[in-house]
């Protein structure tokens, strides 16, 4: 080999910052009803191609169509709806709360609120998540108080947390929802060990892992990995792939792999892309891994392929690092506009029916949140004492604990 | 009452705490069919099956993390970290899951886990497998941490450890697997079956966390010691004829100062030792949290005996480990002083 | 000479580095193109471009891990840690690879890399954004560990570790990037721009590592304070209407132990603040050290105040944020002493 | 979905264990030469079946065949077996000193010694690996002083390491051979930051990652395959599976995954699988990747294939938890032995040479163990000071450990 010419270093950019045109042209997406629909005991060597396609379910037209479809009645396609709107409202209300200094911090999932509102429902009571800050969809289609998700926002004396915890990082165990880590990535692994457990007690529970396109790239990503396949843990392993990771686009993980889904092929681990602005689509491929897990074929990935249309968080202003108009430009548009058509076209839904939904919700969202200020916000009303801080550091409260507290006068 | 070195007194607590309770599961590196590099789980898989006792893929941050789940879930994992010098991949899992996760949720999920390791040195073990982390544990809120020197103490201590509702970094010092090395590493050491401390009741029992033992009743100082070091201060003390106390402390958090104030109040005097590296070791605490409760009753500076400030050799293994003969030196200097 | 803030400090240092010496590359998570979140790394990038100045995967131990490596090479890293909460997973790379690089190779392989993380509360940031982590590194040898208290010593010291032949942590206390924040959370914090430390040198100068520096003559009692502690203490000092000394470590590791020593003989009273949690935190170093050197001039028991050995709270920020009260009352205490 | 039949943890076990009849049978390898070579440019996606199979150029008959073979001139190759006999004897010797007590530690290739004296030579000089402790061919293929290894294995005063490190930890910059850590798995994204350096640099010069199979676990692997994938970095990535790590086998770590080199292809790089005891094909398989770093392709992983006939360490007695006899039915036979074969059946080598190779060889070794043990061993002659112990912990040595060295009396 003659000489050869200098290397240089390889940095990924995305395909538009502010000023530039916003492009997703390298984005292939398959018709809806196009993706086939494997037996859940397929070899996972024979369903590959499942990692490099996209799962969809609507079509342009609002129909579902396909193998993938036909497993929601109208009156579950109603409730979906249901859910949706209450996160998109819910957000919308504390992200203004924020803003009037109620709270020091939230996070939205605006263009996400498909995929953890419509994987809820493919869970049984009992199961348990381990979700990141941008899942509350699995407590609102789960059933979970808005007022409770506000006094912990709010970090009032009723925030079933006592004020220890950033706002969103609830905590929800009998709604089978592990408490929110501000460390990425550290659930992921966890909750292989949640699933190990209940196959080791001979359980027919599972779990959900829930993990960012950006955070992918933790190390404790491998460990699930490694774990999952290894012990043929019956945990879904989620990643919600919204583009972006606070500034750095979903290429800067990704690498040069096509999709994240293909990370599941260098461990045997059946890998399956969707479409996650379709609520059928997202609700049909869990139920789908969610029964591989219950039969004992082991884990599943999913890549959940959506959009993170609003800043990161109320720290976060997109338009530093992104094009205005990337969020019209997206492919696959908003998914409850898609869900709202979807039962529109059914006729089992309208625009006077949906007018009169959100105003319903937004006074359910109100009045909880009209609830809990009257309990406090962050700068009103009453909060957890500061001896409160020191409880549950450990099961019983040790001599030097209860001297600083002493100390502190709590 | 059995005759047992501290790996059988560990293998046995391990097999009661199975036996008693089913959702105890123990897994980790070697851990399984083999029965760990150390023997310390040996027998465990054959009696109680793969899924109670199982090997693990190579991954410190899996094996805790993955307990973490179980404990979620309601099981209570003892894990084995292979040498405590490979526990710092975990770390962010213990520190910012294990620690937190009863304080985070309110109770709402808890962590029972035991994680177990190696510790310390005079192996010949060169850098990775000489290491005595625990003072980057006992920073760390939320977390116990316990050094047993023997094994009657290994057993009470770890069976203890397992039934804690919180999570235990449990340091065995694997010098002191087979007999008490007092620091002579030119002498043959004698093994447990021949020392006191050799006899383990073959019930079940506890130690307490948070209690520590006098090893020796004294008067003329306090020496503040655990794993390794506890045969170490004996030795100095019959060599230098000085009447010290030795503290045993078993447990380093929660700790017990009561024991401690009360033994540097009667002696005057204290001197600390450990073999990890000097510098914002758990002597540094120690040495403060006696300062600030004996201050009036101190006739001489606190002095701390440890590991130097450098990595763990392997060639001057005997310049770095803190062998009687230091800690001679100290005694007889706070003596003076 | 021009106003700075801290973040426009250590960006100046950053762009001074990097101009001087072709060696010097920068990266992290959104340290490339957006310039780190908090803006510390602006600009860098279209100046240098995206092979000197890059965003990198979610992935500390990767960012640490490929770091050595660069040094192994012959280059001097600069990695941003988003929060030093987040270090945790990198712990390993520091503690087992950096730091040992230099002794382990006998000096073949060194590894001048310069890991810097925003660190310390006070921002409502809950237990992951709001952690003070030091003494977890000032354990380790082979290790520096800088804490920068003003826009005129973090330029100063981020460049002197940037030059510095070993790998050294830089924690930037966040509170204090806009302004000297005091405790006092009721009050507007006087911007940078209007205090004296506000006043940088434009040009490249150094702050050397081991060197404390006095922020405030006294004749009553050693304050030893570092980062945002260092404001508070002035404060305290204040109110109190007591002659504190208050010395700014700066440097916890190396330490300047003879600044420490001359003014606790001098004063013979010693009240040691940090934000971290109390137990093994780095006050229980400071604590021993300054009773092995200044025992006999010792006129009451040094006193530490710190963070409580909990979680950081949300809610409770300020009950858990040892502020110019705490202080205060700990000062009162040694005077009566 | 009925209701499901209880969960069970699966745990994976070796197909033998002490007391059963070896079986290798689930390995299937196919015919030397059978093996298509790609060009160095070809798409990830289309070389996914290099990791499928084994690059093999030596056959049954000691004939070298097929598109990865003609590399090496029949002089190199008897270089090359000069390298593995040298390796395999240099162990011998030493694993017999550490017996003696001549040193406290000690750890054999016997068995993949073509692996790292093969690899060696596809690299230039200035390339830097970054290994395990089990590569030392990487040095004795280099040409590094077998007296320089003897020292640091005896800890005596010539040692080059000055009695810091364990055994076999060697470190050798000039001869492009990182410091060895005890901790497994750090050195892999450690190689991949210095490659990315090479790159910023304009340099033409690449590096080596090493790895075992057991390994691959560690979660640093997955930063190192992240990072490399990311900046398309000019890395080799080697797993040496040598089907064991410690009493575990090669099926703990690789789960359900079918090769540990299918790991690449979640991250787009391009992996591929070589029988790591034919010399002539870890040589070829190493130029292609290396051909591919040094023209800017990015990273390759390689899954060396090979067996470790020996125990793990001098603290490791494998017939506690494997067959004895495994290591007869290992298909892919002894490495020294097939390259010897090769080189009689080209007609350049003889049994009566390979006697007197050996025996030249031999004496090489026992003269530089002469010389070593004349400085000393870790039990007798001389060895570094105390005070060595303070150096290099910092370039200059701060006061506190000048005066711990003072208190220590060094
Ligand atoms: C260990 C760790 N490193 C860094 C951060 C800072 N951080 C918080 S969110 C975030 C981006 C995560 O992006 P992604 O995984 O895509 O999730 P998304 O926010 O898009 O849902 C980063 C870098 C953190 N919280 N924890
Ligand atoms: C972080 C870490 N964990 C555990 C160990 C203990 N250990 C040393 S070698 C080894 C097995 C490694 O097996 P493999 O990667 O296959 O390499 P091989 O020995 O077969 O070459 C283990 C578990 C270690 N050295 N470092
Ligand atoms: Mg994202
Ligand atoms: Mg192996």
């Amino acid at each position: 080999m003659d000489t050869p010419k200098p290397l240089s270093l390889h940095v990924p950019e995305p395909g538009c910052r502010p000023g530039d045109a916003p492009a997703f042209s390298d984005f292939v997406i398959p018709k809806a009803g196009a993706v086939r629909r494997p037996s859940v005991d397929e070899a996972p060597e024979d369903m590959r191609d499942m990692a490099f396609s996209v799962v969809r379910v609507l079509n342009s037209a609002g129909e579902a169509v396909g193998p993938w479809s036909g497993l929601l009645t109208e009156e579950d396609l109603r409730r979906g709806l249901e859910h949706v709107l209450t996160l998109r409202i819910f957000d919308e209300r504390m992200l203004k709360a924020q803003r009037q200094g109620k709270t020091s911090f939230y996070m939205q999932h605006l263009g996400e609120e498909a995929v953890s509102c419509a994987f809820r429902m493919a869970l049984e009571d009992g199961d348990m998540n381990f979700p990141t800050y941008r899942q509350a969809g699995l407590l609102i289609a789960g059933g979970y108080p808005l007022t409770s998700m506000m006094n912990q926002i709010y970090s009032n004396s009723a925030d079933p947390l006592k004020g220890r915890q950033l706002p969103v990082m609830y905590s929800a165990r009998d709604h089978g929802f592990f408490t929110i880590s501000g460390n990425l990535g550290t659930q992921f692994i966890q909750a292989v060990g949640w699933a190990m457990a209940s196959a080791i007690s001979g359980d027919t529970r599972i779990s959900a892992a829930w993990i960012g396109d950006g955070s992918t790239s933790e190390n404790d990503f491998h460990a699930a990995l490694v774990f999952a396949s290894t012990y043929k843990a019956p945990v879904i392993l989620n990643i919600v792939n919204n583009q972006w990771a606070i500034s750095t686009f979903q290429g800067m993980a990704r690498g040069n792999a096509v999709t994240f889904a293909a990370r599941g092929h260098g461990f045997g681990i059946p890998a399956i892309r969707v479409d996650g602005n379709d609520y059928l689509a997202v609700h049909a491929v869990a139920k789908w891994a969610a029964e591989r897990a219950r039969s004992g074929l082991g884990p599943t990935l999913i890549e959940h392929v959506t959009y993170r249309a609003g800043g990161h968080s109320t720290s976060d202003d997109p338009s530093a690092y992104r094009s205005r108009n990337e969020e019209q430009a997206w492919p696959l548009g908003d998914p409850v506009t898609r869900l709202k058509t979807h039962l529109i076209t059914l006729g089992a839904w309208s625009e006077e029916r949906h007018i009169q939904s959100i105003a319903e919700i937004t006074d359910r969202v109100r009045l909880a949140q009209r609830e809990a200020e009257a309990i406090g916000t962050l700068i009103s009303g009453t909060h957890p004492s500061p001896r409160a801080m020191f409880d549950d550091v450990y099961a019983e409260m040790p001599p030097h604990l209860i001297r600083q507290r002493q100390e502190g006068g709590y | 009452m059995a005759r047992m070195t501290m790996i059988e007194a560990i293998r046995n607590a391990h097999d009661l705490a199975m036996e008693r309770d089913r959702t105890v599961v123990v897994f980790g590196e070697d851990v399984g069919y083999f029965g760990g590099v150390f023997r310390c789980t040996a027998g465990l898989q054959k009696k109680y099956g793969a899924s109670r006792c199982f090997d693990a893929p190579i991954n410190e941050s899996g094996l805790v993390g993955a307990g973490i789940g179980m404990c979620a879930y309601g099981l209570k994992p003892v894990v084995e970290i292979q040498f405590a010098d490979y526990v710092y991949p975990a770390y962010d899992q213990i520190v910012s899951e294990a620690a937190r996760l009863r304080h985070r949720s309110a109770g709402q999920f808890t962590c029972p886990i035991v994680i177990r390791m190696p510790t310390g040195g005079g192996i010949f073990g060169g850098q990775t497998h000489s290491q005595s982390p625990e003072a980057l544990f006992t920073h760390v809120a939320g977390l116990k941490v316990v050094v047993p020197s023997n094994p009657q103490d290994a057993k009470g201590l770890l069976l203890a450890a397992i039934e804690d509702p919180d999570p235990v970094i449990f340091l065995e010092p694997k010098r002191l697997y087979n007999g008490p090395f007092d620091g002579h590493h030119d002498r043959p050491v004698t093994p447990w079956k021949n020392h006191p401390l050799g006899d383990v009741d073959d019930n079940y029992y506890i130690t307490p966390l948070g209690k520590a033992a006098i090893r020796r009743k004294g008067e003329a100082v306090t020496v503040l010691a655990y794993g390794t070091m506890v045969f170490v201060a004996e030795a100095a003390a019959e060599e230098t004829g000085i009447d010290a106390e030795i503290i045993d402390l078993r447990t380093l958090l929660p700790l017990d100062l009561e024991t401690i104030e009360a033994s540097v109040k009667k002696t005057g005097r204290c001197v600390i030792i450990h073999e990890a590296t000097r510098t914002s070791g758990f002597g540094a605490e120690l040495s403060a949290i006696v300062q600030e409760n004996c201050f009036f009753h101190l006739e001489a500076p606190i002095v701390r005996v440890a590991g130097w400030d450098t990595p763990y050799p392997h060639a001057q293994e005997w310049a770095y480990f803190p062998g009687p003969e230091r800690l001679g030196r100290a005694l007889r200097q706070v003596m003076e002083g």
